[in-house]
């Protein structure tokens, strides 16, 4: 199978519709190439030609005035499997934290969380929320969010409800001591970022 | 031949030649400090180079003047760079820190207990540290560097592709994971000590008490008058003292070098009996 | 100029190499594709050739432990005028600096970091974690946050593993010269002492 070298304007071209995401008109292939609109044209139908359909698992369509590289509908069944697996079925250590204090302390605002990891939360937050693991619950006095944990989070925990949650005096570095837990995870947040 | 062991790239041989971009005089002058500033990146590059320029004596160098060059450098450019300036803090709070250590040799028991050798050893296990990862960041940034002008597709693929047609399967995560979170979240870091930092507890004015109450007696050795205390109040009774002579109230002698001081009341109208006083009686080892 | 059809298992990891935007392993691809690694192992051979350098706007590269495609640099000058946006691609010396750390010493904490570097990489720190470029990993025993490097670095960098990395000894001074260094050292540790 040959693979010859495509000419230099023809590899600019291809480079430009392979990053942009959207449809990129022939005067925007121009300007950005720094060439003239017939030059693209005359690329462009060299790589029409090299993205013909059934060629390669990518194809070159003309949509909405302008051109853009889409993946080759045959290979759909793996794309599907490969883009809507399972996330990682692993929970990183800040979505971890995240996670435990919203199902302990539920419902808790965001910058609580913040104060207790002593960094921020956003990320982690924003992921457990789009995996269905917490949810919104209403406003704080002071209009922050506030998060719960979801049906799906004891799904996914094997747990009948929240009242099964271990209890943490296992893990705690100090279980003697007569605290409120978020009173004490407040504090320990607040000594850990000072 | 001495061979250098370099900093940065270039320069070399016998004695004042520079090293690398930091083109130090003989002596570090003012002058090639302000122009280094540019190009310094870490205390322990300027410390490394300092060694190696051996003729430098910290002890002889004016940390003021220093900081002056800075101030100028900075008014030159107009502009405050935070991470510069907060580096800068940093290298001119350690060179203080050496050079007050520098000049109370032996006297700080604490601090510098290690052996010569040790030290030596532990500075520059420490210096070629900071040398290795400095050496190895320009290689990343050559890695970078060739890696110019390669972009990635960061456009999302299309959402029914994306659609989560497979759902995790349930109980598969461990609730344990949750409460080990909240245990390590209940930790708090040990106590830093702040012990070096020495917050002064003891005044002057103490200490000027309790050492007009020893004068009553006539005199006294400055070991009876620190004894048990720590290096802060010693370091504050060594004022108050320089104040008792500044009055004329006291007088000192030592009669070698770490040796005993005698301290005794001096009449403020003979500071004359300072001198012939001998090595006063009555103290206390 | 020629352009065969691709067997349809290359155009497959094509079209999935096409969309995913991170690398993907030869694992993730024989997954997705439900084939085994051997025949992905081959159909990426065979796209390598086709995508070898120089030979057409986009490039396939091993990077960060998988495959992806990536412009060639020849198209730099267009694609910047055509996303208007420069490729970040500068690191000030104190970021190169704590980014070499992590990427050798972790996981690390930011304590470790300041350490070694002998100043303050926190500013440093938080750019990194802002660019992607390092990531936390758990928390050290005394509750600090510990760092590493990403997959994103290792695809910015040009690396396939971290394993790419050379022996930071090779930077190290001869033995001579630290002997001479050592030797320096208590000279002037005696002279203080003197």
């Amino acid at each position: 199978m040959s693979a010859e070298q495509l000419p230099s304007l023809a590899r600019t071209v291809e480079a430009l519709l392979f990053l942009a995401g959207d449809p990129l008109s022939v005067a925007e292939l121009a300007e950005a190439a720094e060439v003239g609109e017939g030059a693209v044209a005359a690329a462009l139908a060299l790589l029409a030609e090299q993205y013909a359909p059934g060629r390669r698992g990518i194809q070159l369509r003309e949509l909405g005035g302008g051109w853009t590289l889409a993946s080759d509908p045959a290979s759909e069944r793996a794309a599907r499997r490969l883009l809507s697996r399972p996330r990682a079925s692993t929970l990183t250590p800040a979505q971890a934290e995240t996670l435990a204090i919203v199902a302990y302390l539920q419902p808790i605002s965001r910058p609580e969380i913040t104060r207790i990891r002593g960094v921020s939360a956003d990320s982690a937050t924003g992921t457990l929320l789009e995996r269905g693991l917490i949810e919104e619950a209403g406003s704080s006095q002071f209009g922050a969010v506030l998060y719960r944990s979801t049906t799906q989070f004891l799904k996914l925990f094997g747990l009948r409800s929240l009242e099964e949650l271990p209890d943490v005096a296992r893990w705690d570095p100090s279980p003697e001591e007569q605290a409120d837990l978020r009173e004490r995870l407040l504090r320990a947040g607040e000594q850990r970022a000072s | 031949m001495r061979r250098h062991g370099e900093a940065r790239s270039g320069g070399d041989g016998e004695a004042g030649a520079p090293v690398g971009s930091a083109r130090y005089g003989a002596r570090m002058s003012l002058a090639a400090l302000e122009l280094d500033l540019d190009v310094f990146s870490g205390p322990f590059d300027l410390l490394l180079t300092l060694v190696l320029r051996e003729e430098v004596d910290l002890l002889e160098l004016a940390l003021a003047d220093v900081v002056l060059a800075y101030l100028d450098h900075l008014e030159q450019r107009g502009e405050l760079d935070l991470e510069t300036a907060t580096e800068f803090i940093v290298l001119i709070a350690a060179l203080l820190e050496l050079k007050s250590r520098l000049m109370l040799s032996g006297e700080d028991e604490q601090l510098l207990d290690i052996e010569p050798e040790q030290a030596a050893a532990e500075l520059l296990a420490r210096m070629l540290d900071a040398r290795r990862y400095r050496a190895a960041a320009t290689h990343l940034g050559e890695l970078l560097a060739a890696e110019h002008g390669v972009r990635f597709r960061e456009a999302p693929p299309p959402l029914e592709l994306r659609r989560t047609i497979i759902a995790p399967a349930d109980g598969s995560h461990s609730p344990e994971l949750l409460g080990a979170a909240i245990g390590r979240l209940l930790s708090t870091p040990p106590a830093i000590s702040v012990l070096h930092i020495a917050v002064p507890r003891i005044s002057v004015a103490e200490r000027l008490e309790h050492l007009r109450t020893l004068l009553r007696r006539g005199s006294f050795s400055f070991e009876e008058a620190v004894r048990g205390a720590d290096r802060m109040t010693v370091a504050v009774t060594l004022f108050a003292l320089l104040e008792l002579y500044k009055t004329g109230e006291a007088g000192w002698e030592q009669q070698e070098s770490f040796g005993e001081i005698a301290v005794r009341a001096r009449s403020r109208e003979a500071p004359s009996s300072l001198a012939l006083a001998g090595r006063a009686g009555g103290l206390a080892g």
